[in-house]
């Protein structure tokens, strides 16, 4: 019963459901961050809504870019380096 | 010890039985004594046992207090879970070493004083190498050998920094050292953190752990950095340098992470990350902040372990360990997948996952002494987390293209052992209160608050949208990723190959000296000093064997055979004779 | 001077000897060539005769008799036995060797009986003179014991060097008598004491007299630089005759030795201490250094009995009742210690093999057990290690040195016998360590065995139990 | 003039355990058949072993009086007397040569195919001068046995050794007798110094000159520092023991080369504290010296038994700074460590010597994967090799910790240089076993190696369990020495007291 769920939500087919499912989270998440209730704000970010989202997605892309360029340049070597 | 039973007796005696012990009455053995050793620590009591007087010092083997209470029940719970996960192993050395392991932690966290300390701290060190070693390839014995040295070098400045500290406070016993930055401060403090994997003394774990057995892995990634953290937080509470330490772990760590290909590899690189936090909260001292680095240890261990099992069964049906050459799994191993998902989600700190309600007690931590970089920076690492752990390596090891490998869902008790973890991640996510009862100190944090929801959630879905946009940039690819190990590694190869020859040594010390570290050094050292014992201590002794012979070759000359020269010889001794007696007056 | 039949009956086991010598020299004429050995035995008899009777008058002292020439005391006792000693082993090695060498005439025994005479005239006299007497008896006997295999020209060779120098070194001697004679008046050595007394020390003829004498003493003992005779005479003489000589004139010298210069002469002893200190070092350095390089084992055993004499010069350095007692038990180790080295050596002399190069014992052990150990056993306590005899020998003469503090001197003495040590323990490397070589043929006899037996029980149990030999010597000094 | 000792067993029971082997050696003359001369051997050897036992378990831990004493007139008019006693010190090492007697026995049984028989009698009769050595009261004796060893151990060398064994024989030889010979002189300058006594006990309440405590004490250091050895005297090591056959070298690690250091601490620093205290230093900085050097030359060697003896000379490096740190921790620490390293480095040269009559090569680089052949002998040597680099629950760490402990209270500097000697020992030890015993096997000798038979198993059992107690339960050995070592620093003290009041 599990393998068939997993099956019908991984399914390629339903690629297009899961899109939607997926923006429509991201949307509600954006939003409920506006009416959330701001019960104590220790720095001043925290007031800004929706700034974790903004936050979040800023350090996704930096870490991905960062590791893209240190290994480019630098640490990702072929792996029989060490023998 | 009349009222408490040391659970470590149960696993270090029991270890021994094991040999003797085959198919189903060791496997029931195996779950028992940790069942038995869990009953022990949730039936004890606060207070100091086993009290003993060893060379003219008190040495405590039970040192209960809340803190040591807590790793105890979390440490013997894995141990239940990682015994019922391994069941199907037949090697009884890896059990006895797991046992020996899991004994040893137990008597580090329980121990009293320094010296017991020490001692544990060594056994673990070695039986968690023989879990490395029991792979029985040319590439784990190297990583275990590895793993060896990095520890005994830790213990021995562990060693001298518990010696260096007894001189200066003529105590033993085992609890926060007051920073005066004296020698024994830093010694034992490094010593700590060489388990700690803090970097750059961390390259031994992501270096080591993936060569481990499957099975060997899931112990290996729950003790010794545990253990680790304990001593940390029991000796080192509010040393400021900590927070920082435990703030790059995290980031070094994601990156890393999100760089890795093998998939143990990446995960041991979260443990660098996920240590991270727990010494920053460490390193802070507050209150809240050494409650969230236990809680988050808490919680850690259980989903780590769980993350852990999960690839590790991959591997073990698959046999493959490179994401590059996964993928489209989720059609034969779903149990798997989801059971991985629930630790990648908790390891990401989703609402009710375990991680979350450890993890935002950390950043909480971190922002209620108005550490406002701490806090960024830690956030950054939240998100790579669930980057890498939850969204890259699940997505290229059970969809992405589908590499149409031939795979079924593990062993049951595999499959069981997750289940039990995978059941503590939720339920502790869920109802978090039984786990801050255990605490050290008494919590006043509320998770589950609005701002804490949507704030974690928006982190990870926007993280989330960031990974497939770029989706297209992940694709691993067949590399390997340098690190501090690299020093140590090329130090080793330069001492082999220097070790061809006398001629290898000089050149090969001045070429490599640049990049290399101890070894050649001292190899060259050993050199001089055998030519110093052949050319000049014994060149000596022979010298002087060797004159006393000319010399006897020489005198033998005289023996010239002739008669007259004897007489001669007699006639000018006397005369010889005669004229120093006439010289010095006869006296 | 009153002549006394007591004095006679004293002086019994010298009149024993010789008149036992004279009647073996009769019995030869009558004897055919294959008998010989009945006079070995006969000899061996009269030793033992003459032994018990030095042994019945053991412990009463007759004080000077015979014109105060001669005495009888517990000192000349000791050395007397030392003689007999030496003299019987002797005896016991040659029976079997003069076979084999082809030279089994009866006159052999005759001249050894008569140099043990003179051996116990030299140990008893109190007169420079009657020293002087025994001394030349002794020689005599012994010049023709060296050459006595008259085919070899080794031998012959040897004879002359030894005779010619010998009679120089006697001439030295008796100069140096005469010259003691015309300074105090007296060669009667209590009277000799005396007369130094009154001299006072630093009469420029005396310390000349004490240097010849000195010379003509240090001849006979082999003390550098009058040891130059010594290995050729060494190698020359057939071996018994070499380890015969090797012991007894040598104790016999040392017993006229401690006699002269610390009982007549020491009341001037400042005159010569020194004097015989620097001879000592350099006998023991020489002796123990040119013995690294021999190849043949007499010579080397010369050298090694050089540095024993330096070692013995120590006692005479060292003075006192422990200087007298030590170089007295030195005497009797060296006796049993020296004769089993020889003792072995003679075994090897078989048929036309002379077995004298050092080499030839390669591998000894793979063949002959017993023999390799005896051998063993002799050369370590000739190097001095423990239980063996030769180490408490040694330790007796540094005891008695740092007791009299020359503290410089035993740590040179010690150096030297580290170096000695040496070339002793690589004879056992060639005998243990190496492949043999060659076939191993030992002449055994029954009369070797014994005599090899006899020396090995002494180095052995004067090594682990030497209370009662010290005793026996400590008790024997006579008052110097 | 001897302090109330006494002997709680009636019998003699030192000069039976001493000259047993003895005894064994005078039958083995008249056997001719090898096997039965082993046997015999055998036999005498584990006897003794079994007679050693008592004395360990009456020893009164008590007192620091000398004990079990035996005490007979020898040599009356030189005041020599036949005077044979042990203390908490030097039982322990009359316990451990019983022990490694038959051990030796043992690692010679295949390995001696020819002359068996002078082998076993030069083997016994080692052992009767080895036990004399740390039972002997009086100066004469104790130096009998101490220049009797040489003897045999010059023969079991050159006899039995490699193939440079005569230049290794002679080395021992003329290095250990051009010491012991100024001890010589030295004893009979205390006899006289002393009122003309060889008898130890009195000697230790003499107070003596400070010109011949300084002098005298050389003459002993120099004679003890070459036996131990310590550097630069340590040439002579490598050799004998690369040269001599497995039963010499577990000798010469297991007992040989603890009489240096138990003869340092039984006569110089018992006879002259002052002279101790004042030379204190120069030797501490040769241990450090030593400690450091011996793991460096270790690290360079590429055969396992000169491996093994250079760390010998690292760890007696430990011994004699332990000694010389002049506190209780330290010499306790020092005694403790001179029998683990006996027990430890003797079965460590066991199992080199095991291995070699497997594989007959002992260069680490035809080495590997021993761990595949022969399981159990690979399990002891990881046991020893762990025990050697004084891992926490084998009995060296408790040596090497209480060393280190009194070194720190003695000066921080010493004491952390000898940490990185510690280090060191990880390095060379650890590596050494890996290129042993994991890895894939690369000699066809070792493919058909055998494994441990019955004998060699007990052996190393025997030994191994020494190895844990004295790791997990060093409280009765400590015990054992405890009153000796205080009665021997409070009288150090005392004397000392004396010359800060004269000087």
């Amino acid at each position: 019963m599990i393998k068939g769920m997993v099956n019908y939500i991984c399914c390629p087919e339903n690629a297009g459901k899961r899109k939607v499912i997926f923006y429509s989270i991201l949307v509600l998440v954006f939003a409920s961050d506006f009416i959330a209730s701001r019960h104590h704000v220790a720095f001043a970010w925290d007031a800004i809504p929706g700034w974790s989202a903004f936050y979040g997605f800023v350090s996704c892309v930096s870490i991905i870019a960062v590791f893209k360029f240190l290994g480019k340049v630098w640490l990702l070597k072929k792996e029989d380096y060490y023998d | 010890m009349t009222d408490w039973f040391h659970p470590s007796i149960l696993f270090i005696a029991g270890a021994f039985l094991i040999p003797f012990l085959k198919g189903n009455v060791r496997k029931a053995y195996l779950v028992l004594i940790p069942a038995l050793a869990m009953i022990a620590v949730f039936s004890t009591a606060e207070g100091t046992y086993g009290t003993h007087s060893f060379l003219g010092h008190e040495i405590i083997f039970g040192k209960v207090d809340k803190l040591s209470l807590v790793f105890s029940y979390v440490f013997t719970l894995m141990a239940f879970i990682g015994m019922v996960y391994s069941l199907h192993v037949e090697d009884p050395g890896q059990h006895m070493a797991a046992f020996l392991y899991v004994g040893s932690s137990l008597g580090a966290v329980f121990a009293g004083d320094y010296f017991t300390l020490f001692i544990f701290w060594e056994i673990m060190a070695f039986t968690s190498a023989y879990l490395i070693f029991a792979k029985r390839e040319r590439r784990s014995i190297e990583a275990g050998f590895r793993y060896l040295l990095v520890h005994v070098f830790g213990g021995a400045c562990l060693l001298g920094g518990i010696i260096l500290h007894y001189t200066d406070t003529g105590s033993t016993l085992f609890g926060p050292i007051e920073h005066n930055g004296s020698m024994g401060f830093y010694l034992i403090m490094i010593g700590f953190i060489v388990n700690a994997a803090v970097p750059p003394l961390h390259a031994w774990l992501p270096d080591a752990y993936p060569e481990s057995t499957v099975t060997g892995t899931v112990f290996l990634s729950i003790f010794t950095t545990k253990v680790a953290l304990y001593v940390l937080a029991r000796a080192f509470p509010g040393t400021e340098i900590l927070v920082w330490f435990g703030t790059m772990m995290a980031l070094y760590g994601v990156i890393y992470a999100t760089m890795e290909n093998d998939c143990r590899r990446l995960l041991a690189y979260h443990m660098v990350s996920q240590l991270g936090y727990m010494i920053a909260g460490v390193g802070m001292g507050t209150e809240i902040g050494l409650n969230g680095a236990i809680a988050h240890a808490f919680t850690y261990i259980i989903y780590k372990g769980l993350l852990f099992m999960a690839a590790g069964s991959v591997i073990y049906v698959t046999g493959i360990r490179k994401l590059s050459e996964m993928g489209g799994l989720y059609k034969t191993m779903p149990l798997t997948f989801i059971l991985y998902m629930i630790g990648g989600f908790s390891i990401s700190a989703f609402p009710f996952f375990s991680g979350f309600v450890s993890k935002s007690m950390v950043v909480a931590a971190a922002s209620h002494d108005h550490r406002a970089v701490v806090t960024l920076l830690l956030t950054i690492a939240s998100s790579g987390t669930f980057l890498s752990t939850t969204l890259k390596l699940p997505y290229h090891m059970f969809f992405g293209h589908d590499s149409g490998i031939k795979a079924k869902e593990p062993p049951l008790n595999m499959l069981i052992g997750m289940g039990i973890a995978a059941f503590l991640c939720i339920a502790i996510g869920v109802f978090p209160g039984p786990l801050y009862s255990v605490l050290p100190y008494p919590v006043d944090f509320e998770p589950y608050t609005g701002d804490h929801i949507t704030g974690s959630l928006g982190i990870l879905m926007f993280t989330a949208l960031g990974f497939f946009m770029l989706l297209k940039y992940l694709h691993p690819k067949n590399l390997i990723s340098l690190d501090t190990d690299w020093s140590y590694r090329m130090g080793s190869r330069v001492f082999m190959r220097i070790a061809k020859g006398p001629v290898g040594v000089y050149e090969g010390f001045i070429t490599e000296v640049s990049n290399t570290i101890a070894l050649p050094v001292i190899y060259s050292f050993a050199g001089i000093g055998l030519w110093i014992d052949r050319n000049i201590v014994d060149r000596f002794v022979n010298g002087v064997a060797n004159f006393v012979l000319t010399i006897s070759a020489s005198v033998r000359r005289i023996q010239t055979g002739f008669l007259q020269h004897y007489a001669l010889g007699m006639v000018i001794g006397i005369m010889v004779i005669i004229i120093i007696y006439s010289l010095v007056g006869g006296g | 001077m009153t002549f006394d039949i007591y004095n006679m009956v004293l002086i019994m086991p010298e009149i024993i000897v010789l008149s036992g010598a004279c009647l073996l020299i009769l019995l030869d004429l009558v004897l055919d060539q294959n008998q010989k050995h009945i006079i070995a035995y006969l000899s061996l008899f009269v030793i033992l005769i003459a032994a018990a009777g030095t042994w019945m008058f053991a412990g009463n002292n007759s004080g000077e008799i015979l014109g105060r020439m001669f005495t009888i005391d517990g000192y000349s006792t000791f050395f007397k036995m030392v003689f007999y000693l030496s003299t019987f082993l002797a005896v016991l090695l040659s029976i079997n060797y003069i076979k084999v060498e082809g030279v089994e005439r009866g006159e052999y025994y005759v001249l050894m009986l008569f140099a043990l005479s003179g051996m116990m005239i030299m140990a008893s006299g109190t007169d420079l003179l009657s020293i002087y007497v025994g001394l030349e008896l002794m020689a005599l006997s012994i010049y023709v014991l060296t050459g006595f295999i008259q085919y070899n020209g080794r031998s012959n060779e040897a004879a002359m060097k030894y005779v010619i120098l010998g009679a120089f070194s006697s001439g030295v001697l008796l100069y140096g008598i005469s010259l003691v004679y015309g300074i105090t008046g007296t060669t009667q050595l209590s009277d000799l004491s005396t007369a130094v007394k009154n001299q006072g020390s630093m009469d420029m003829a005396l310390v000349l007299a004490i240097i010849f004498l000195v010379a003509g003493f240090g001849f006979k003992v082999a003390a550098v630089p009058f040891h130059m005779w010594a290995p050729d005479v060494y190698e020359g003489a057939p071996t018994s005759i070499t380890a015969f000589m090797s012991v007894g004139p040598k104790a016999a010298s040392f017993a006229a030795i401690l006699r002269v210069f610390l009982g007549a002469l020491g009341p001037v002893s400042v005159s010569w201490v020194n004097l015989i200190a620097a001879l000592s070092i350099v006998t023991m350095a020489v002796g123990s250094i040119v013995a690294l390089s021999q190849t043949n084992i007499k010579r080397m055993l010369a050298y090694s009995s050089i540095a024993h004499a330096g070692y013995a010069l120590l006692g005479l350095v060292a003075g006192g009742p422990d200087g007298i007692a030590a170089v007295m038990l030195y005497m009797l180790i060296y006796t049993f210690m020296n004769m089993g080295i020889f003792g072995t050596i003679i075994l090897m002399r078989k048929g036309n093999f002379r077995g004298e190069n050092i080499e030839d014992y390669t591998g000894l052990s793979k063949v002959n057990k017993g023999t390799a150990l005896l051998m063993l056993i002799f050369l370590f306590s000739l190097a001095g290690i423990p239980p063996t005899a030769g180490f408490v020998g040694k330790f007796y003469i540094f005891m008695a040195l740092i007791r009299s503090g020359y503290v410089p001197l035993a740590v040179i003495a010690v150096i030297m016998s580290a170096i000695s040590a040496y070339f002793y323990i690589r004879i056992v490397m060639l005998i243990y360590m190496k492949e043999p070589t060659r076939e191993f043929d030992l002449a055994r006899s029954p009369a070797n065995s014994l005599a090899l037996a006899i020396a090995a029980a002494g180095t052995i149990l004067i090594g682990i139990l030497p209370a009662w030999f010290l005793d026996m010597a400590k008790s024997a000094i006579f008052p110097g | 003039m001897i302090e109330a000792v006494h002997n709680s067993l009636g019998i003699p029971i030192l000069s039976i355990v001493t000259f047993l082997p003895l005894a064994g050696a005078a039958v083995l003359l008249f056997v001719r058949n090898a096997g039965l001369v082993r046997w015999i051997a055998l036999a005498v050897t584990v006897a003794d072993f079994i007679v050693s036992i008592p004395i360990l378990l009456n020893f009164d831990r008590t007192t620091y009086h000398m004990q079990f004493v035996e005490h007979y007139q020898w040599i009356p008019s030189w005041n020599i007397t036949y005077f044979m006693g042990v203390d908490g010190i030097s039982v322990l090492f009359v316990f451990l040569s019983a022990l490694l007697g038959w051990i030796c026995v043992v690692a010679s049984w295949k390995a001696i195919e020819q002359r068996v028989k002078e082998f076993m009698i030069a083997l016994l009769v080692m052992q009767t001068a080895m036990i004399g050595v740390f039972c002997a009261l009086d100066f004469f004796l104790f130096y009998l046995f101490w220049e009797a060893m040489l003897i045999p151990m010059y023969l079991i060398i050159g006899v039995w050794g490699g193939k440079n064994r005569i230049y290794a024989a002679f080395k021992f030889f003329l290095y250990t007798l051009a010491g012991s010979i100024f001890m010589l002189i030295g004893i009979i300058v205390l006899y006289f110094a002393g009122g003309e006594t060889f008898d130890i006990i009195a000697l230790m309440h003499q107070k003596f000159s400070l010109p011949v405590q300084l002098w005298v004490f050389l003459a002993f250091f120099l004679a003890f520092a070459i036996k131990v050895p310590m550097f630069p005297f340590h040439t002579w090591l490598p050799d004998a023991h690369v040269e001599a056959p497995t039963a010499g070298s577990i000798i010469l690690a297991g007992i040989l080369l603890k009489m240096g250091t138990y003869g340092l601490l039984r006569f110089p620093m018992a006879l002259f504290p002052y002279a101790t205290s004042y030379y204190a230093i120069p030797i501490i900085v040769l241990s450090v010296i030593a400690i450091i050097y011996g793991g460096f030359l270790a690290l360079a060697q590429t055969d396992i038994k000169k491996l093994i003896a250079y760390s010998s000379i690292s760890h007696m490096g430990f011994v004699t700074l332990g000694l010389f740190v002049l506190n209780a921790t330290g010499i306790e620490g020092g005694i403790l460590q001179m029998l683990n390293h006996g027990i430890t480095t003797g079965a460590l040269f066991l199992c080199i010597g095991v291995i070699y009559e497997r594989t007959h090569t002992r260069e680490l680089a035809a080495y590997g994967g021993l761990a595949k052949a022969v399981p159990i002998y690979t399990t002891f040597l990881a046991i020893f090799v762990l025990s050697s680099l004084a891992i926490p629950g084998t009995n060296s760490f408790i040596g090497e910790l209480l060393i280190i402990t009194g070194a720190f209270g003695f000066n921080k500097v010493f004491a952390g240089l000898s940490i990185i000697g510690a280090m060191l020992g990880a390095v060379y030890l650890l590596g050494m076993y890996k290129k042993i015993a994991l890895g894939e096997i690369t000699n066809p000798h070792i493919r058909e190696a055998w494994d441990v038979d019955g004998r060699e198993i007990a052996a190393m059992a025997v030994l191994a369990l020494f190895v844990f107690w004295i790791g997990l339960n060093s409280a009765p050995f400590l015990d054992i020495m405890h009153v000796s070592v205080n009665h021997l620093i409070e009288q150090m003290n005392t004397v000392n007291g004396y010359y800060a009041t004269i000087n």
